[in-house]
């Protein structure tokens, strides 16, 4: 079983790591590359909590192999802030205390800035139909739906 | 496990031909992957086709219809405003196959394929009278989708058959079509019984039809007898019990834990009566 | 030493005589545990594998030392867990 | 606390940003599967597909030939001897002479790469003798059922029982058949819950490593550190104090992550492969098909009622399968499903029953659920008999302070009738209701739990705070347990860390469960911060040479008492700090005990549905919980309790089931089948807390976690009833179920 060399560009960095085909992106991220911030929930593109982007669209990265990943612009969790500054998402979880144990976190963060580029002004239903591939099972998702909205909001006027 | 990426559909019958072991093609990946990640298939060849020209592009066709790439998402599909003018119930069919996420990467061909009678997408294509472009080892052909499936997980594709391509027929005018599901949850399911309805109004007399069923028999189902109850009405409630009637009896579901037989034959008819409702409506032009 | 009055549950009656409500001599939840073991050897193994006791109404895992008076309402209850 | 000792707080009942918050949303909180070590083999088991077989011969050659393959375990690597709940809980961790549930760990491997561990597992080659296997609790408490377990049954089991029934319990007092008599109504009705589990997004996972000296370490997702020691340590015949475990954050564990599962085979592994770290990460799979979910229940009920809505009798008849071990939750269920009625004759009855499916764990109040289904759902029927408002019956029959339990002893403080007050009142309960749609309420019970505890407190060189924890952090413990540090300590929240511990730092706690953890390690940590104060204040009155009686704390610095105590200016917690090396070394506090004063907490909860009389789908349009926190320290998390719970709840009496084949194998092992609620199932879940504080806490804690799930259940069947006419007596009211009911009622 022979590894291929996969090229990629993960968060603006480019990285390069060996796959074994068999290996879904989600396994090149976290025991490759060590970003462990995407989490493996289900393995069959039923929780979300893997979510990242490639080239712009919204995934589950359990549904995508590791070579697949070759050439392509990857974004995750560990690229959502700025430095030291929180994307207004992140903040407003914490702020409206939209997280519990976390795990879901991550991947409801990517999904939702997914969701919020594509649909800035999004309502209450069109939130909740978006992230129902995230699944929560802490908070009954009042807070986290309460949150995108406070930050939708807020991107809108600082837009 | 070796994994292939050929540049065209030629390429990629000729290794899925001559591969040893079990070989399993990638479009989207959102089954295979999963089946993998479970053990119950353990492909020895992966053939990645999204390398392959034209297997990203949807394209309107001379005839007005449309040619849509092996490799479209489910995403992409929904963010093609032509396309969901002219074909709202095959759009809104992929549309429900599985989360948003699962909708970066899910294809209609990769739906077909799973030969789930769940399918979602398949209906609504079933509905529309598309049919697929296969690459053979003996050349290319074009097969009606209701021909692709053959009971669940089964295919009538032959070793290196590869499909693709998909291809609608033009609307035309005065057409509408649609797709619903029933699942327990809003979302994130497998359809217990599903229905899409495609036809065509003359003023608000219906004047061609078909009918398609799906996770009611071990294949989606085309029902003549159900487009014949609309064909020729108005959708009066006499036109609505008739085609309840005849999409009930064209079902032939099994007990599982999904549901059982007597539920989803009764769904399928509520389906039906919906779905044609929304069809019509958009077949004459009134809002969706 | 005082004389208690444990309540204990009714599937315990067939160990006890008969009785659901009895009396023991003790001075603490462990000596009380004991001592019903000592007047009803057939409870020991239930005893034994792990029971709550509720004084005055609150339920207790441990304190075997918690001193106990005659004014106190004692039942024995099946050991608390929780999610 | 007592009722007449409310005060304003400085930082309790505020809303600050968790001390995690940051962590979680920038992905850098590590979790159990996000550790890797040197030399680190990657673990994988392999299951039994049968429900109930006798294992003839694993033949583990081939795997241990394959390249990369470190080390295979089966049984046979385990010590013999073990009794009781510790064999239980080594039976489970690897199958012995038979399998006993689809899903039954038979053997394990370690190797170079999670692919390689796969790969050798479907090597082993295992011969069975497939037995009969009976996985309903109806079919198994029948005399004929297969025996799972001969000799199982405990002392409690009179002669003559049913070969599966393990433990018997019974209680009750007063006169049931007189209270019968004395009713206008009497109703007996039987009801069937299936079994859920808990769902936690993140799957178990730990990082083992054991030499051969029997020294390890263990990084773990767990509830329970303690527990974690314990039970390897028993099911591996280790010396615990050897045995070094590290809880990692944790991805929900709702009582699911109180136990061990492939822990003790990361170890095992380990061992075998001279002593390299060993990662296991289970799949969902595995997770749904071989960890611990909830019982499933078959319960007969049956309660009096005067026509004004006095309930006169009750008796509850229970049977409750967990698994192919004893630990039903049957006695929970009992005590709490009457328990928010006053009612002088009861009786309950009740049997654990073993069944091949897997060993159930604690979920969020364990058994309370189904108890509450089965007895709210029969007091609403009754209350629509009699055509009485369901919230009068409650209010009129609410326990208060000083009235007696269900199950015996005397309630103290509790807020039932606060709750049920604060419920009637809210606006949800008149809003308009339209075609199809219904409302239904139903009470909800938990006691909460203390349990053993042992927190640490120092105070650092700069005057701030950090407190060691044994209870794990899943809901905004360490957010909860700050601001009572920092209240007490009269210091800013941000001044206190609050660390969650490994198993070497402190003495033994129990996991957070029970509700325990603002209640249990909130109290001891606020008794460590006074006994660091009492130092702090020593520390002054030698400095100022006065007695350390007429020092005291005041918003964060010692000062004289009085004006008699002298003339000095406050010396503040910093200035303290500063110069503590030079004034006797460091300033710490610490306790240790198992806390009492645990506080019940009863919730009511109110919920509008709307059944498509078409498909017998039924939308979840408005959710209302109102329970008694004692005191919110943080109402955010309190609320997130409440309404997790409640979601929670919704799951298990709409769609959540394990599903059960012919041939004994779980249906649905994946969350495509495993119908947990999505975002786009639900509204807004409100909440309104309410305050009674509880007098055994320093500021009035009840535990929140649990109650929440317990009403749900019946509230929704109620809802139900009350949009179709029809009574759901059977979770999960599936749209399947429920349009087979409409159309039985319309025959």
């Amino acid at each position: 079983m022979s590894k291929i060399h996969v090229t990629t560009v993960v968060n603006g960095d480019e990285v390069e790591f060996l796959a074994d085909p068999r290996e879904t992106l989600l396994d090149c991220l976290r025991d490759h590359l060590g970003l462990t911030g995407s989490k493996e929930g289900c393995g069959t593109g039923d929780c979300g909590a893997c979510s990242v982007t490639v080239d712009g669209v919204l995934i589950s990265s359990c549904l995508m192999l590791g070579v697949e990943a070759q050439g392509k612009k990857i974004e995750t969790i560990e690229g959502m802030a700025n430095g030291e500054e929180l994307h207004p998402l992140q903040r407003k979880f914490i702020e409206h205390a939209a997280l519990q144990c976390g795990f879901c976190t991550p991947g409801i963060l990517v999904a939702a800035k997914a969701l919020l580029e594509k649909n800035p002004d999004p309502t209450e239903t069109e939130v909740r139909y978006w992230l129902a591939g995230n699944l929560c099972r802490c908070t009954g998702y009042d807070k986290i739906i309460r949150a995108v909205m406070d930050a939708a909001s807020e991107m809108r006027g600082a837009a | 496990m070796d994994f292939h990426t050929p540049s065209s559909f030629e390429d990629a019958s000729k290794l899925a031909a001559e591969a040893t072991g079990l070989t399993r093609f990638l479009a989207g990946g959102t089954d295979v992957l999963v089946q993998m990640r479970s053990g119950t298939v353990l492909p020895d060849n992966l053939i990645d086709l999204k390398h392959i020209p034209g297997a990203q592009d949807i394209t309107r066709t001379p005839d007005g219809g449309w040619r849509i790439g092996i490799a479209v998402s489910g995403a992409r599909l929904g963010d093609h405003a032509e396309l969901v003018a002219d074909w709202p119930g095959v759009v809104e069919g992929m549309e429900l196959v599985g989360s948003t996420q699962v909708q970066g990467r899910a294809t209609l061909v990769g739906n077909l394929c799973n030969g789930s009678p769940a399918a979602d997408s398949v209906p609504g294509l079933v509905a529309a009278q598309a049919s697929v472009e296969i690459t053979g080892l003996t050349g290319v052909r074009t097969v009606p989708v209701e021909d692709i499936p053959a009971g669940p997980g089964k295919t009538t594709l032959q070793p290196g058959d590869v499909i693709s391509g998909i291809l609608l027929p033009p609307r035309g005018e005065n057409g509408g079509d649609a797709y619903q599901r029933f699942t327990p949850r809003t979302e994130m399911d497998i359809a217990v019984a599903g229905c899409a309805i495609s036809l065509r109004v003359d003023g608000d007399t219906i004047t061609e039809a078909r009918v398609a069923v799906g996770a009611v028999a071990p294949t989606v189902r085309l029902v003549p007898d159900a487009a014949d109850a609309l064909i020729g009405s108005t959708l009066d409630d006499a036109a609505i019990d008739a085609l309840v009637v005849a999409v009930r009896a064209a079902c032939n579901p099994i007990d599982d834990k999904r549901g059982t037989a007597e539920f989803r034959t009764d769904v399928a008819g509520v389906l039906a009566k919906r779905v044609a409702q929304i069809a019509y409506g958009r077949a004459k032009g009134e809002a969706q | 030493m005082s004389e208690l009055t444990v309540h204990l549950w009714a599937g315990l009656r067939r160990f006890t005589g008969g009785h659901e409500v009895v009396t023991v001599e003790a001075s603490t939840i462990g000596k009380m545990l004991d001592a019903l073991v000592e007047a009803y050897p057939g409870l020991g193994p239930i005893l034994e594998a792990g029971i709550s006791v509720a004084v005055d109404g609150e339920i207790i895992n441990g304190g075997r030392h918690r001193p106990l008076s005659p004014s106190n309402e004692i039942y024995l209850m099946q050991r608390m867990k929780g999610g | 606390m007592p009722k007449d000792e409310i005060k304003d707080f400085r930082l309790v009942g505020t809303r600050p940003n968790r001390p995690d918050g940051l962590d979680k949303v920038t992905g850098r909180a590590r979790y159990g599967a996000d550790i890797t070590a040197p030399g680190m083999l990657w673990g994988a088991v392999l299951r039994s597909p049968h429900a109930h077989a006798k294992i003839l011969k694993i033949d583990t050659s081939k795997a241990e030939a394959l390249s990369g393959v470190k080390a295979v375990v089966t049984r046979a690597d385990f010590p013999t001897g073990l009794t009781g709940e510790d064999w239980n809980l080594q039976e489970n961790t690897m199958a012995g002479e038979k399998a006993l549930y689809d899903g039954h760990a038979i053997a394990a491997v370690a190797a170079t790469s999670s692919q390689i561990a796969q790969e050798a597992v479907r090597l082993i080659e295992v011969e069975y003798e497939v037995l009969p296997h009976v996985t309903d609790v109806d079919d198994a408490i029948k005399p004929d059922a297969p025996v799972i377990r001969e000799g199982a049954a405990d002392a409690t089991v009179p002669e003559g029982m049913p070969p599966n029934v393990v433990k018997y319990f019974e209680f009750g007092r007063g006169d049931v058949d007189a209270g019968f008599k004395d009713a206008d109504l009497v109703m007996e009705r039987t009801y069937k819950t299936e079994a859920t589990h808990q769902g936690y997004i993140e799957p178990h996972a730990c990082l083992g490593q054991l030499g051969a000296d029997g020294k390890g370490e263990m990084w773990v997702c767990t509830q329970g550190q303690w527990y974690i020691r314990q039970m390897c340590s028993a099911v591996l015949g280790l010396n615990a104090a050897q045995l070094r475990v590290t809880p990692s954050e944790i991805g929900g564990g709702f009582g699911g992550k109180t136990t061990i599962f492939m822990e003790p085979l990361s170890l095992a592994l380990s061992q075998k492969a001279g002593g390299r770290p060993v990662k296991i990460v289970m799949s969902r799979s595995e997770v749904l098909r071989a960890t611990g979910p909830t019982a499933s229940a078959s319960m007969d009920v049956k309660i009096g009622m005067t026509k004004d809505g006095k309930l006169t009798a009750a008796r509850a008849e229970f049977r409750m399968q967990g698994g192919a071990f004893p630990g039903a939750p049957v006695d929970m269920a009992l005590y709490c499903c009457l328990a928010p009625y006053k009612i002088d004759n009861v009786e309950h009855i009740g049997y654990d029953v073993l069944a091949n499916r897997p060993k159930c764990a604690a979920y969020r109040a364990p058994g309370s659920p189904m108890g509450a289904f089965a007895v709210e759902s029969l007091i609403d029927e009754m209350c629509r008999k009699l055509d009485l408002d369901p919230m009068d019956v409650r209010l009129k029959n609410a326990v208060r302070e000083g009235d007696q339990a269900s199950y015996g002893p005397t309630f103290g403080s509790i807020g039932l009738a606060e709750v049920l007050e604060a419920t009637a009142k809210h606006p949800n309960l008149s809003a308009p209701l339209g075609p199809n749609q219904g409302r239904g309420v139903a009470s909800g019970y938990w006691f909460n739990h203390s349990g053993e505890t042992s927190v640490s407190l120092a105070i650092s060189e700069d005057g701030n705070a950090q407190v060691s924890v044994g209870t794990p952090d899943i809901g905004g413990s360490r957010a909860s347990i700050a601001l009572m540090v920092a209240e007490t300590l009269g210091i800013a929240y941000e001044d206190v860390r609050v660390n969650v511990v490994e198993t070497g730092s402190l003495g033994v706690n129990e996991p957070t469960h029970g509700s325990r953890a603002t209640f249990a390690s909130g109290k001891a940590a606020t008794v460590a911060a006074r006994a660091a104060i009492k130092e702090m204040c020593r520390r002054a009155a030698n400095e100022w040479g006065i007695d350390e009686e007429a020092v005291e704390w005041v918003e964060g610095a010692a000062q004289p008492a009085g004006p008699n105590a002298g003339e000095f200016p406050p010396m503040s917690i910093k200035e303290i700090a500063k110069n503590m090396g030079k004034t006797g070394g460091p300033i710490s506090g610490h306790h240790e005990s198992v806390p009492e004063g645990v506080g019940a907490s009863f919730g009511c909860h109110v919920v509008d549905v709307e059944v498509d009389p078409e498909t017998g789908h039924t939308k979840i349009l408005r959710y209302l919980v109102v329970q008694d926190a004692g005191r919110a320290i943080h109402p955010s998390y309190v609320e997130g309790q409440y309404q997790g719970g409640a979601v929670q709840g919704i799951g298990w009496a709409l769609n959540e089931e394990y599903v059960y084949g012919d041939d004994g194998r779980l249906q649905n092992p994946i969350f495509l089948d495993y119908r947990m609620p999505v975002a786009s199932d639900l509204p807004m879940i409100d909440t309104q807390i309410v305050e009674v504080p509880n007098p055994g806490h320093p500021f009035g804690v009840r535990g929140v976690g649990e109650t929440g799930i317990t009403p749900p259940l019946p509230a929704i069947a109620n809802a139900i009833q009350g949009a179709t006419g029809v009574r759901m007596s059977h979770l999960p009211m599936t749209p399947t179920k429920v349009l087979a009911a409409l159309k039985a009622s319309q025959e």
